[in-house]
């Protein structure tokens, strides 16, 4: 009986009990809140519900994940060497019809724009004492677009993955609520009320041409980013081309979803207790709201420089558009644009902008690395 | 690399804004470059506006009077078709003579899943 | 003429002729056997037939698969180091509904009493001559869990891999064989008449939170299956959220495929001649039996106490299901309860100590890591 | 770790038998409280008794009198509301008023493929 | 100001142009008519697009994919290793249908002849001054096998990898402008209108035991070969159990598409300026030509002496399809069989030879490994 | 290995001629003798013969004269039967009375995807 005793000791102290700390009960509960807003509040399940599990996960203690050899290690192993990103992007890129960028280049300049969130929020970060590669990191929140934000902040801040990771893909699904009223604050009824004239249509050859004129250019310039434009571009290749369909299909479907399992996942993992619960991820999530707001505000700005130098044919609710979070932005913009002329259809167009900005936050992803590396 | 070319925040922001403007803007002219290049531009112009808006047509416009009735016999018709629901942006009123013309504006948004 | 017969006989002298041994030509045989069980026979061939031609491929020599770089060695890697086995229970998380479970929480304790088998064949392992790790390896065959199996076996006891997951899996698909003569001798024919009260319906919410609370309270306390239970419950989330079916559709179909492949073939590769061929292979063998026979005793007995203790309302045959191998061991109970009263059907009530057992064998696999290893 | 805390057989089944129904039993307390805390519960023990049963009905319980062709006619049926044959575990004679409750019984085992 | 202008030129010094060569700009043109033939042609996009557009990613300067880790060093990996070959025959075997080839094993002889075109090549190349492994991996061009041809290529000559894949694709598309003006110069009218006659019904039991002896044949004599021709016949055996439907499906559909993407990008990766704007490029192009060509002819011969042992029964146009490029050589052997005589269905006949051709150039390739590594 | 067994290209390529003819000359004599011992041999000769060729019948062989609406017909009425027109390798007329042979002969290939 004794040795019986002991035996079950033996085993409660090499239990995770034993070292289980207050911070990883918080986390736990982090996960848990982070499961009910993507299950319960429909917030980007795709991407949060495996995060928050992975957060979960992170915070058992003595499960080894980091030191020994599995499947988790292998996982962390594609989190911290940029493995996932690229391949997450080949299906989004499969994904992503660029017709309407392409019959309208000039809402290129309003996904231009909308990264003004990116810096406003890296220099708020500076200002607040962040390191600036952690500013740069923490500023790509305002790119709305969660694959260059955790490409960009493993390779530049990779203690502050988790927390850029969790408010990347927060905000972007509060789009809908955080948009509106700063575009009605910048606009005025007359201006939300313009009606766009219907685009041109695009040839396949300049649909063709577009991924491979736009790789060339981006690669040359940032190669940093090559790895990423070219996943993305390489993917729309693989839709327009109309002969890739079976590589298409993969990309946009089995591959994509594997991917981002383990991206996820992977991502929750690094959300350990005592890298994740500090004050920092605070600042982080305030900063990523400014980011939100400030992209949001320069997009609509950009939109009514447009307005008025065009004479009134561009709506400027297409500019918030441009921070990305593709499609919910260019929705938000049709829907604030109806309901100010309920003959108004804004979505085709505010697709430019959208699209727009997701190469615009690669582009300025690329000029950190180059610039803070 | 290895160190960071500068640790200012205004002039990290303002080198940035520059090259995000200046690319994204040579990438407009490159648009330009190749619709100017493309060989088959003009044909395009002229069958794709034929061809196009009647295909996209049944499935985005229909004529709806605001009656919750109608909108479910045209669901089904529609499903009918072999379009699913998901497909459909809106269904809407028709009015004049402009139909094809806004049929091809409201075209269905199948442009990447809801996903990232 | 003569510099052709010499650079011919050096083909011939680098071919595998040379090396072939009786004991590659035992196991290839053993590989047809299989092939024949899988195919012909239908024994899970999902598994048998990579496995059967994974030995195949392990007994050509100088193949270099263990040396050499290349595809062979990648699998053997993913093997060695249990990477397999946890997306495995992603999948298999994704396509098990616990819903029985939940409504019949009892029937958890069905599921702990048929983990009996597996101590059964530890106890005679032993007085056998196997070391205490090597026990442990073979009396998890009795926990009738496939990618528990293998991926303890790995952990405890690498050498014998092979004849392990053998065992494992064709005993699993012997369950329709093996069960119904133990249930008929233990259960007397008024116990086997029992019709029981319809399960309560069980909410979303039960369902959402189940996953997440027994993954805290296993992995807690014995973080050294994390990795399976946690996968387990991410895929069965996955499942349950209503708002993840990319994710779960992609682990129940491509990803659990093409580990499948992965894993099997490479469980195959580990059966070389030389420590397949062995008297242990043989103990393996008839150990398994016992464990899988003990098990469903175990099972059965611990129902009939339950349906003393409820007075009759519990049929002793689903306690036969708590030896996992979802869902045949399910089906043999409502087979075999049928065969007694036909308006019987204990199909999902089978469910719950079905799904249990898969709980049951991965604690105690945790159990045996924690004071084994 | 590294040394095993004990090698006594014995010992190591009873500690891991111990130690297995200690953890289900637990389980089985969670879903015991899980149950309690469901915001839920009340509206569901209503609703989906009342909602479920009918839903899978048609596909699980359908009234048969042993000839091939009624069979056949409602396997016609059947596919017709979009539901595979694979699907269906049986279809049977449906006896007395208790035809629901039943229907719920017998309800397709959609439980897990057939893989592991 | 003044720092502005030095930020920024710091950016311009570490962007591509910098770096960018007249080769890297040749080797850009070089891919963008790659993917005019595969997009705007059709020649094989499926292998030729990712392989075009990697071949544009290569010659980027300062990506850093070869040195820095990430997704294209991983792909890297792949290719250097010989991963991405034995999986892609994995998903061609679970395509493949041996049938024609059981139901007429006399074909495998054609299958046989048609690997000449491997050694007219191989002999020319070493006549043209390439070592013997260089010219091992050239010749295999003229078994029309890609992934026999990369898999042999990474083995033997690495730094041939890029110009050996895109001329073997090349050709293979090219198989029905290549092969009717030599199927005519080398049959008589008569010839060419032989009706064959039909083929015997094959059993599930002959289906099923040929990739299991083949794989032990072949295995045996040529252990170097195991891994690609092991997969193949897995694939076949998952095909054929009618047991596996589930791996079968995936192993020719999502798995063999990730592959695909894979390899075909990495393949196009190797393509740097300095290692294919060579004249030993050019060389490997015309040298393939010369092997397809020499591998019709024989096929055709050997057709021709088929046609003569069995008193014209064979029809010598199937000789032709020996040479692989499943299945585009048996279709070209149709239609020529076609247009000689209307009622003459050669396909089916065709595709023995077709699928033995896979089988002769794995062989070939197993022979070369033996001899020359 | 490390060291090639000869550079003498005539030699490799007499040799490697030699083993291809060789190896599949034996997998020739394998298959020979895997149709010897096959259990199923017997029967299947007979059954197959008169089984197979109905099933690919309705598919494959169809009598048409030349009539694109008769061809339309056809192609409906196959498509009826689960088959999409890509698995149809050709519709064409049927002469005299040996149908069944020819079915056969055409049958559809669907042997490998177009792919590698
Ligand atoms: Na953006
Ligand atoms: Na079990
Ligand atoms: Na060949």
């Amino acid at each position: 009986m004794d040795a019986f005793v002991v035996a079950l000791q033996a085993v409660w102290s090499d239990s995770g009990f034993t070292a289980f700390t207050m911070g990883n009960a918080i986390m736990m509960l982090v996960g848990i809140i982070l499961l009910y807003m993507a299950i319960g509040k429909g917030f980007e399940p795709l991407l949060l519900t495996p995060i928050a599990f992975g957060c979960i996960l992170a915070n058992f203690p003595k499960t080894g994940f980091e030191t020994d050899p599995g499947v988790m290690q292998v996982i962390l192993y594609g989190i911290h060497h940029e493995i996932f990103p690229p391949l997450i992007f080949l299906g989004v890129g499969a994904m992503t019809d660029f017709g309407p960028l392409i019959a309208n280049p000039k809402t290129l300049l309003l996904g231009a724009a909308a990264q003004a969130g990116v810096f406003v929020a890296l220099i708020g970060a500076m200002l607040l004492g962040f390191t600036v590669q952690e500013a740069g990191a923490i500023g790509i929140i305002g790119g709305a677009d969660g694959p260059t934000a955790i490409y960009l902040a493993v390779k530049l801040a990779p203690n502050l993955l988790g927390a850029i990771a969790v408010a990347a893909y927060s905000y972007m699904s509060l789009v809908p609520l955080i948009q509106p009223p700063i575009m009605h604050l910048f606009t005025t009824k007359k201006e939300r009320e313009v009606v766009m004239e219907q685009l041109r249509p695009v040839s396949k050859f300049e649909k063709l041409v577009f991924p491979v004129a736009v790789t060339i250019v981006v690669s040359l310039l940032l190669p940093p980013v090559t790895a990423l434009m070219g996943m993305l571009m390489l993917g729309n290749l693989f839709r327009e081309s109309g002969v890739t369909d079976r590589l298409s299909d993969t990309s946009q479907n089995a591959l994509i979803n594997i991917v981002t399992i383990f991206l996820a996942t992977g991502t929750g993992l690094t959300m350990k207790a005592e890298s994740f619960l500090t004050y920092q991820t605070i600042l982080i999530i305030c900063l990523g709201l400014v980011a939100f707001a400030a992209g949001t505000v320069a997009g609509v700005l950009f939109g009514k420089i447009m307005y008025i130098a065009t004479g009134g044919k561009v709506n400027p609710l297409i500019g918030s558009a441009g921070v990305s979070a593709v499609p919910m932005a260019a929705r938000v913009s049709q829907v604030v644009g109806q309901k100010a002329n309920p003959s108004n259809f804004l979505l085709m167009h505010a697709m430019g902008p959208n699209v727009a900005g997701v190469i615009g936050t690669a582009v300025a992803a690329g000029t950190m690395l180059a610039m803070l590396k | 690399m290895g160190q960071p070319i500068t640790t200012n925040p205004w002039l990290i922001a303002l080198i940035n804004m520059s090259v995000v403007f200046g690319v994204l803007g040579a990438l407009g002219l490159v648009i330009g470059a190749i619709r100017m290049i493309d060989p088959t531009q003009k044909k395009t112009a002229k069958v794709e506006s034929k061809v196009e808006a009647p295909a996209t047509a049944p499935v985005a416009a229909v004529a709806v009077q605001s009656n919750d009735d109608v909108i479910a016999v045209i669901a089904a018709a529609i499903a009918s078709y072999g379009y699913s629901f998901s497909q459909i942006a809106c269904i809407r009123r028709v009015s004049g003579g402009e139909g094809w013309a806004q049929a091809a504006r409201v075209e269905a948004v199948t442009v990447r899943n809801q996903m990232f």
